[in-house]
């Protein structure tokens, strides 16, 4: 049971990914793609623990947090270049 | 060694030596100056002159020393005849023309100079004469060029004396070069590269099959050394120089180079029709053409300069005729020539010296004026002009004799006719030195009221005239030195008989012929005269000039085209090379059968893939945008370390994404200072080409990827999988890969990181020293910025997020030797945490609040991790040899210390510290370019402003 | 016996110790740079007369055991190499404190220290990979000297040979991925066993590695048609360290020695005639680029690289051969066409600072005049091979290595006629700089002219072209010797067997 | 004393959880190097929280946070409805200006991320003095209710929380 | 996978050459950026490719791990090409300020001509 | 591992997978960027929550003892999503909006990202 809503979790965030992927590229706005590639981060992390959950293994825990981690800061930061310019002001 | 062996050494070490001293010499004055250098040349005379008797004997003086026998080049000399008379007269003259220089030049010129590069060149050429290893020859060879080269442009302000010294480098070096080639296939062939040996393998050469190659080769040395046709033009330009140098260079000595080298190979390479040929009709050329250009021209020294191209002409030709009683001519003629010659030179000189004009139309009538250069000058010119009781007749006699049974192409009149032509010429401008400078009527109008000149000028050409009558009138007292000579060059036992007179022979009647015929011509030279300057010919300096001048331009043409400092460019050959070689070498191997089966791919793994695919695609459409370009970046990372992750990479995953984050911020704040967007530059032509490269080199790497992922080889990991846990101590075997097997790897790779760090400090200073740092305070940021520079929800957040942060970066670094992570990765998510401050405060508040001095961390770094390795040197390990034990304290459960923690401590100050100060740097250059710094930590806090109210 | 680590660890330590501790100090930076330097010409030295005795001496980094760990090997070659980085590096030292251009920017020494580290390294490793990371060092660090004290067009420069060179670390590491894909190994001694093994007709990707990384290490060595960088690099870097960079394209060049002798060598089935095939006609254009170039440069410095780039060819052209002999001949021009380049560079540098720009143009004839005259020729006839110094005798050596018919043609016209235009361009060059300038008036002593203003050499200034150029004289007095020991030197590179038995130990050890 | 060991009390009981989160095993070992750095980080990185914010009635924060919690399930559920079968045009998105009470950095933060987190809401910006935030409303048909709740289901009990 | 893999690196190596080859610094930039992701890929799949397999001993006795070596190469990799990109982005940006375009291409004659002060030899 | 458990697991995953979908979904459908910021906030609560939850539970099913890691990773997310959304709201508003296209402020200052904060007082 558990390998079919794994399958169907996976598929999901697969999709998610890909629509992900469409906004990241048309945009329109500079807005939008950082939004889209943010969403993407976040449905990275949902992959790799579904995988860590598939593999029981927890090897792969400290890669999402750390994606989290860096996902947010670099999400900051593209944001901040478009606000002021310079991201450390 | 013998002492004559020693003594020889010293002969050739003498002039190298003596040329430190003039340079030093001249404070104490000229006459020290002169009597300086006279001195070595005096001393290496007398040595000479010591082993003379024996070598006139017949003996051979022979001297070697090993100096580079893995290229059989060796310091030895030897003396026999050959060697002996130009030993002599290089010496001697040398001699007399540090006297005559003495007095010649004047007071501005810097003497000390002369006289060391004369010396140098004096060595140079004696050491042609007395080498008895080609190698050695060719060096000296050079030298003669280079000294030369100096001597003629003495006189470096004048263009002729620069242009002059120019071009006798570039043809006699061009020949010389074309010589490097003939003696090392001459030496191949026989098997060695000493002379003596070489000479003794003349038949064994003849018959090789690179004879002819060699040959041309050698003479192109010879011929252009020796001023011979077409090469002959570069003589009378190197006439720019001082007078002095012209007697000495291009009268006696280095001209005759090339002539001594033929003599000296001519028991090897003479005798052959190649030889007959290729030599003597040169020389016959030679010969007559000189004759002919100097009998019409103004110029003494131009003059003088094309005789003695005619006489080369006429020794070349007398070597060229191969047989033995040719030889004797010219070594005797070699001897009367110098004589004349140099004494002609010194005369025009003294002439220049007191007229102040070498011009021959604006001489005449000196005899009256100066009678004393009149007597020295007419005695060689009528030398030169051949006739009886004077030296010349005596030699020219002995080449119009072998000229007159010397067949060519099978015809008996034509070397007799050409040299009796020759004779003609030479009488004819012989004579007209003597009439149209000294004979006829004094005139006023000389620049300058001659007189004769002091003792000291005029003795040298005295001397040497005294010597063109005593040989002319007692030719038998140069038979000794004759003999011993032309037995050096032809090899074999002669007795001439040197007489002057051989009774009525054609060679009588051809130079009774000459005489006459000069005579008549030189009559009608008034009326020639003006036809010859309307005649065109070819003028070789313009020839050469234009030569020099199109090679430069073409060479300028060719670098300027291929560097043009197109960097791209220079990349697409680069990349088209890799790919294309890359390509052949493929093609040229084969491949084992594969060994692996295709690994299943997960549909999500497939999403991954498209990621990749489009961003990249989607990167190089709309790069043009560029921060969208760096946002689409951000997809690849994420998918390339989720694929890390995905492929049982888990540290490649960690690595991949933080280190792709900070780029992403250099960039970004890079970006900052730059233009956004990329303008639409390149022509279709050129994304085409860089298209197809693309694609090539895409293809080539998926292809050579795809070609090994599908085969198996057994790899040296399985060690390293072995040995992780009881020779390192961890179960990470990639970190105790990183910080022990290949410790010494990451040792490397940190100092990397440590001198990014240290380089882009130094460039932030380079840039805000100079002119950039005006352009950046000009900076404007009018575009609208958001006026909510610290947002206080991001401030807020932060107070918790960042020691969060802190905390896992510290895991991360603590369990990275057994799990994964590491000092790197630490590192990075520290950076990141402090990062995540900045963005929220700003740097430059953050640093107020704390200072960190980056600097230290990365040194502090650096030398931990260097200390880790050289502690392993007080257990007498290897440097980075690692220790660890496991401590066990109750209560508390058993923990392991390594020193490779040590290391990765190191590891991760380093990448700290370079992170940090990457952005101090920039965040320096974005406060020079106008950016205030905050006091708050946010745009606005509410909270303290209430308490403000609260408490008046 | 940590001897042979020495030449990295002793500038890895120091290098920080200036760059982070002595930083606001640059007279204690001077001292302690040129005390590191010294130490370490004496460690070269100290290593050379170890490696004389023909041992090939192995150092287990790690203590781990070869091909596992990384393993340093001393032998005569890269003792040699290491003497000859030392040597020419306290040279240019000299220069750089004397003329101050080391104050004319920030963290020169640690950048310095850091190079001689990196240079070292390379030659001392015996681990491809290991090597590349040393790559990495010493051009990370040659980037920070390259931009030393900035300015437009050495920011542009620099900018050029940056990218340049990420280029050829990024093919380096393709040229690696493949390399252990087709071996499974990086150790050079373990490759000299597995790559004989590996058949011809499996060979396809030995075959891409060796050729690539010959292609990397043809970068660095500036061969034809990778060549294009160098001379903007050299005629913009800072002149003490475009002197030091005469080092560095002889990295290359002892890179393809020893990778493609020891692993990928003459008689292996698998990359049979691979090298030399590319390899020599490469290097002939390499020699025609340099003379054009020599020839038709407009600018000094520029015509200075250029020969650079030819005395590369030349020096490729003999390493081509493959041969004991040739490689003997090779690695004598090697040492001399290093001290030349040096040497050249530096006088560039004592003239230029004192003419208004490096264009070949006349300028009024500067202090010292004469000197900087004789200097040069004596730097231009070593450079171009005319005698009395090095140059002539590494020219014939490498003509008389280069005997098989089917070199002789191309390689002595190219060699021959290469050096034919060097001399020419370096005597127009000199006439116009030194000879030309006495027939112009010498400004007046207004201050407002630059070349008026000029100060005269200091002996310290000096120093290092007369040491330079002494080098060269005492190369050619003293060739026996010197090519007694390179031919030791070669003939040691060639015995593959003792090399792999020296690193992995004996067969049955194995 | 103690507030200059522990200048934010709640920040180092975080961490020391955050590090049993890490190295996910209760043993003494970890707790000594966890109260460690809960400890010592907030010491290094105090002079980044320079004021103390006062925290009563440590209890409301549990409340508020199960609260939230419900809300943000219940909202995912209705925007997902929107999202998946609300056809585009109906969809009525607003501007919601808040004026607050609420005076601490800390608690607007939390306000703002409250309303952000329930889905359907999001805070897009505040005023430059921070006394209003302005909201953006995925649907509402009446602005008013949506602020009205907000105030009186968060920003009360924030109140309570943060005096 | 390997297919996924090869192909992947090709488009990386493919995108990267072409901005590699590009007139303006940025873009090179760029370009070199996607070159080090293609090259760590090959570097790394220069171990073969290998899923569940990572080389973390596991303490339950037998199991199979993926080669190590590679991974670690690429880690020192990264880090070298991040320090090496840095300093590229620094002088870049150097440039640019120093000569006010960022073109990459130097204009030779223009340099030439700036530096003339009289008629060649 | 019991059936509940497998349930429970099963369960969190399809919820995540769902609100997973819903949430790019949602970026893909709404027509302009602000109602599109509203959508990946499922995907951050629900979504990666779900997942989180349905590890938890696997493993203390597998292993026995509760794992606790997962909840940091939420705390994350739970602390950084608002942050997000403030700054491309912000960045949105910045570039594609002017300060009279939003509802005007009632208090003394305007939103902060058109305004500049008021001057903190000088004796401060
Ligand atoms: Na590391
Ligand atoms: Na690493």
């Amino acid at each position: 049971m558990i390998e079919y809503a794994l399958f169907f979790a996976s598929s999901c965030y697969g999709v998610a990914l890909l629509l992900d992927l469409w906004r990241i590229t048309v945009g329109p706005s500079a807005a939008d793609r950082i939004l889209a590639l943010d969403t993407m981060v976040i449905n990275v992390i949902a992959l790799l623990v579904l995988y860590g959950i598939w593999r029981g293994t927890a090897i792969y825990f400290e890669a999402a947090m750390l994606i989290a981690m860096v996902g947010f800061v670099s999400t900051v930061a593209y944001c901040r270049f478009l606000l002021r310019g310079d991201i450390i002001e | 060694m013998s002492l004559g062996g020693g003594f020889l050494f010293l002969i050739a070490l003498l002039p190298f030596v003596g040329a430190l001293v003039p340079g030093l010499m001249i404070r104490a004055g000229r006459n020290a100056c002169a009597v300086s250098t006279a001195v070595p040349t005096i001393l290496a005379l007398t040595m000479l002159s010591i082993l003379a008797p024996g070598v006139l004997r017949g003996e051979v003086v022979q001297a070697e020393i090993d100096w580079l026998p893995q290229l059989g080049l060796s310091a030895s000399f030897f003396l026999d005849g050959l060697g002996l008379l130009f030993a002599g007269m290089i010496l001697g003259v040398g001699l007399l023309i540090t006297l005559y220089a003495r007095f010649y030049l004047s007071s501005e010129d810097p003497m000390g100079q002369f006289y060391t590069y004369l010396l140098l060149f004096q060595g140079a050429m004696l050491g042609i004469v007395i080498s008895d290893n080609i190698l050695l020859l060719l060096i000296f060879w050079e030298l003669t060029s280079l000294s030369s080269f100096l001597l003629i442009g003495y006189w470096k302000h004048l263009p002729e004396g620069r242009q002059g010294a120019r071009m006798a480098l570039a043809v006699t070096g061009a020949g010389g070069l074309a010589m490097i080639a003939g003696m090392l296939i001459l030496g191949n062939i026989a098997g060695s590269y000493n002379l003596t040996d070489i000479l003794q393998a003349g038949d064994e050469i003849r018959a090789s099959e690179w004879y002819l190659t060699a040959l041309v080769l050698i003479l192109l040395g010879a011929f252009t050394k020796s001023a011979q046709f077409p090469f002959h033009f570069w003589l009378p330009h190197a006439m720019a120089a001082p007078t002095p140098v012209s007697a000495y260079l291009h009268s006696a000595t280095m001209v005759k180079a090339g002539v001594f080298l033929m003599a000296r190979m001519w028991p090897v390479l003479a005798g052959t029709d190649a030889w007959f040929y290729i030599v003597a009709t040169t020389g016959l050329v030679t010969m007559i053409l000189g004759a002919l250009i100097a009998l019409f021209k103004d110029d003494l020294k131009a003059l003088l300069a094309f005789s003695t191209v005619s006489h080369l002409g006429l020794l070349t030709m007398l070597l060229g005729f191969g047989t033995q009683a040719a030889a004797v001519a010219a070594v005797f003629h070699i001897i009367n020539h110098l004589t004349f010659k140099a004494a002609l030179f010194m005369t025009a000189g003294i002439i220049d010296h007191e007229t102040h004009t070498r011009d021959i139309k604006r001489l005449g009538g000196l005899r009256q004026l100066m009678p004393i250069t009149f007597l020295i000058g007419t005695i060689a010119a009528l030398s030169m002009a051949g006739i009886p009781l004077f030296n010349g007749f005596l030699s020219k006699e002995m080449m119009l004799e072998e000229a007159s049974h010397t067949d060519w192409l099978g015809s008996h009149y034509a070397v007799p006719i050409l040299a009796t032509l020759g004779a003609l010429l030479s009488v004819a401008y012989s004579f007209r030195f003597v009439s149209h400078v000294f004979l006829g009527p004094v005139r006023d109008d000389y620049p300058s009221k001659p007189h004769d000149p002091p003792f000291g000028m005029w003795a040298a050409p005295a001397l040497l005239a005294l010597l063109v009558i005593i040989i002319g009138v007692a030719p038998f007292l140069a038979e000794g030195i004759v003999t011993s000579a032309a037995n050096a060059v032809t090899g074999a036992d002669l007795h001439p008989h040197l007489k002057i007179w051989h009774g009525v022979t054609p060679a009588l009647w051809m130079s009774a012929i000459a005489t006459a015929g000069g005579a008549v011509l030189l009559s009608q030279h008034p009326k020639l005269d003006p036809l010859w300057n309307a005649a065109k010919r070819p003028e070789a300096k313009v020839i050469f000039d234009k030569l020099v001048a199109a090679i430069v331009s073409t060479c300028r043409a060719i670098t300027e085209v291929t560097h043009n400092g197109a960097i791209s460019r220079y990349l697409a050959i680069f990349t088209a090379t890799s790919v294309v070689l890359g390509w052949l070498a493929y093609a040229s191997g084969g491949l084992p059968a594969p060994t692996r089966e295709l690994l299943p791919v997960a549909p999500v793994i497939f999403v991954g893939w498209i990621m990749v695919i489009v961003a990249t695609l989607s990167i190089v459409i709309m790069h043009h945008h560029r921060f969208r370009a760096l946002v689409l970046i951000g997809i690849i990372g994420l998918s390339i370390s989720a694929g890390f992750a995905y492929l049982s990479a888990p540290d490649l995953a960690l690595t991949q994404i933080s280190v792709e984050t900070v780029t992403i911020m250099l960039l970004l704040l890079a970006l900052h200072f730059m233009p956004k967007v990329t303008p639409k530059e390149s022509s279709l032509g050129l994304k085409l080409r860089d298209g197809a490269i693309a694609l090539a080199a895409g293809c080539g790497v998926a292809a050579l990827s795809y070609a090994f992922l599908m085969r198996d080889v057994e790899t040296i990991s399985g060690y390293h999988l072995d040995n992780s846990y009881e020779g390192g101590g961890g179960t990470n075997v990639v970190n105790v890969i990183l910080v022990d097997f290949r410790g010494y790897d990451t040792f490397g790779e940190i100092i990397v990181l440590g001198i990014a760090g240290l380089v882009i400090f130094a460039l932030m200073h380079a840039l805000l020293d100079g002119p950039a740092a005006r352009r950046l305070i000009n900076m404007d940021y009018s575009r609208d910025r958001s006026k909510d520079r610290h947002p206080l929800m991001m401030v807020v957040v932060t107070r918790v997020l960042m020691p969060i942060a802190i905390v896992v970066g510290l895991y991360i670094f603590l369990r990275g030797h057994n799990e994964p992570g590491g000092g790197f990765v630490a590192g990075l998510v520290i950076a990141i945490a402090l990062l995540m401050q900045y963005m929220a405060s700003g740097f430059a508040w953050t640093q107020e609040r704390k200072r960190i001095e980056y600097h230290t961390m990365i040194g502090l770094g650096v030398i931990i991790a260097g200390l880790t390795g050289v502690g392993s040197w007080l257990a007498g390990a290897p440097f980075l040899t690692s220790a660890f034990t496991y401590i066990h304290l109750p209560p508390i459960e058993e923990f392991e210390l390594a020193t490779a923690m040590l290391f990765d401590l190191g590891v991760f100050l380093t990448v700290l510290g370079a992170v940090m100060l990457m952005l101090y740097s920039l965040s320096r250059i974005a406060r020079f370019a106008g950016e205030t710094v905050n006091v708050e930590p946010m745009s606005f806090d509410p909270g303290e402003q209430d308490e403000e109210k609260a408490t008046p | 016996m940590h001897w042979i680590i020495l030449p990295v660890v002793l500038p890895a330590l120091l290098a920080p110790l200036i760059g982070f501790v002595m930083r606001h100090d640059i007279t204690l930076a001077r001292v302690a740079s040129m005390t590191g330097t010294v130490l370490l010409v004496a460690i070269a030295l100290g290593l050379t007369a170890l490696a004389s005795d023909g041992v090939t001496h192995i150092y287990r980094l790690g203590d781990w055991p070869a091909p596992f760990g990384i393993v340093l090997v001393l032998d005569r070659l890269s003792a040699l190499m290491v003497l000859l980085t030392s040597t020419l590096a306290l040279i240019v030292l000299i220069h750089a404190i004397a003329t101050g251009w080391d104050a004319r920017g920030r963290h020169f020494h640690a950048l310095f220290q850091f190079q001689l580290m990196g240079i070292c390294g390379a030659f001392l490793t015996g681990d491809v990979f290991n090597l590349f990371v040393f790559f990495e060092v010493l051009l990370i660090a040659s980037y920070g000297l390259m931009i030393h004290s900035g300015g437009k067009a050495r920011m542009q420069a620099g900018l050029q040979y940056v990218v340049m060179n990420l280029a050829g670390s990024t093919l380096f590491l393709f040229a690696l991925g493949t390399l252990y894909a087709a071996t499974g190994t990086l150790n050079l001694a373990d490759l000299a066993i597995r790559v004989p093994e590996i058949a011809a007709e499996e060979s396809a990707l030995v075959r891409v590695a060796a050729i690539l990384l010959m292609i990397v290490f043809a970068v660095k060595a500036a061969l034809f048609p990778v060549q294009f960088w160098l001379p903007a690099t050299y005629s913009n870097a800072p002149a003490p360290v475009a002197a030091l960079f005469a080092i560095m394209t002889k990295v290359g060049a002892y890179a393809i020695l020893r990778v493609h002798t020891t692993a990928f060598g003459p008689g292996m089935p698998g990359i049979e005639g691979l090298a030399g095939n590319w390899l020599f006609p490469a290097a002939i254009v390499t020699i025609a680029v340099g003379a054009f170039g020599v020839l038709g440069s407009r600018h000094l410095t520029p015509l200075i690289a250029f020969s650079v780039v030819g005395s590369m060819g030349t020096l490729l052209v003999a390493v081509a051969a493959f041969s004991p002999t040739a490689t003997t001949a090779a690695l004598y021009y090697m040492v001399h066409s290093t001290f030349a380049a040096a040497c050249l560079f530096l006088i560039a540098d004592l003239v230029v600072t004192r003419r208004t720009s490096d264009v070949l143009y006349p300028e009024p004839a500067t202090v010292q005049n004469g000197l900087f005259a004789a200097l040069f020729f004596a730097g231009a006839i070593a450079m171009a091979g005319m005698p009395p110094l090095s140059g002539f005798l590494g020219k014939l050596l490498v003509l008389d290595a280069l005997r098989e018919p089917g070199l002789i043609g191309w390689a002595w016209t190219a060699i021959l006629v290469g050096s034919l235009l060097t001399i020419v361009g370096f005597a127009r060059a000199g006439s116009t700089l030194f000879w030309k300038s006495t027939a112009l008036p010498v400004p007046q002593e207004d201050g407002t002219d630059a070349v008026a203003a000029a100060m005269p050499a200091t002996s310290t200034q000096v120093a290092p072209v007369m040491l330079s150029l002494a080098v060269l004289a005492a190369l050619a007095i003293f060739a026996g010797p010197v090519s007694n020991f390179l031919e030791e030197t070669s003939a040691q590179l060639f015995d593959r067997a003792g090399y792999v038995n020296a690193v992995l130990g004996p067969v049955e050890e194995r | 004393m103690l507030p200059r060991l522990i200048p934010h009390p709640l920040l180092s009981l975080t961490l020391v959880l955050v590090w049993f989160g890490l190295v996910n095993t209760f043993t003494l070992g970890n707790l000594i190097l966890g109260a460690f750095f809960g400890i010592v980080i907030p010491m290094i990185t105090a002079a980044y929280w320079p004021n103390r914010p006062t925290i009563a009635r440590p209890l409301k924060i549990a409340e508020y946070i199960l609260i939230v919690l419900w809300d943000i399930v219940v909202a995912n559920v209705q925007v997902a409805m929107i999202i998946l079968f609300k056809p585009e045009p109906d969809i009525r998105s607003q501007w919601i200006p808040i004026p607050l009470e609420l005076t601490s950095a800390e608690a607007i933060t939390v306000l703002a991320g409250t309303i952000t987190m329930t889905p359907g809401t999001l805070s897009a910006t505040l005023s430059s003095d921070g006394k209003a935030i302005l909201v953006h409303c995925l649907h509402t048909d009446d602005p008013d209710t949506v602020r009205e709740e907000i105030k009186a289901r968060y920003e009360r009990r924030l109140q309570e929380i943060f005096p | 996978m390997e297919i996924i893999v090869a192909s992947s690196i090709g488009v990386l190596t493919a995108g990267g050459v072409y901005m590699l080859l590009r007139l303006r610094t940025f873009p090179v930039i760029l370009g070199i950026a996607l070159l080090s992701y293609a090259v760590n890929v090959f570097l790394f799949a220069s171990g073969r490719l290998a899923i569940d397999q990572s080389p973390i001993l596991s303490p339950y006795g037998e199991a199979n791990y993926t080669d190590p070596l590679p991974q670690a190469l690429v880690l020192t990799a990264i880090v070298i090409s991040f320090g090496m990109t840095a300093v590229l982005v620094m002088i870049g940006l150097g440039a640019y300020l120093e000569a006010e375009n960022d073109r990459i291409d130097v204009d030779l004659e223009e340099a030439n001509n700036a530096s003339e002060t009289g008629t060649r030899v | 591992m019991n059936f509940f458990a497998e349930l429970l697991v099963s369960l969190a995953l399809v919820i995540s997978g769902v609100f997973g979908f819903v949430g790019s979904y949602g970026l893909v459908k709404l027509k302009n960027t602000l109602q599109r910021l509203h959508a990946p906030t499922k995907a951050t609560t629900l979504g990666v929550g779900g997942v989180l939850v349905a590890s938890m539970i696997f493993f203390y099913a597998k292993t026995g003892h509760v794992s606790v890691h997962e909840l940091l990773i939420t705390l994350f997310l739970f602390l950084t999503a608002p942050i997000t959304a403030y700054f491309i709201a912000s960045a949105y508003l910045v570039r594609n909006l002017r300060e009279d296209d939003l509802p005007k402020n009632e208090g003394d200052f305007g939103w902060s990202i058109y305004n500049d904060p008021p001057e903190p007082d000088p004796d401060r």
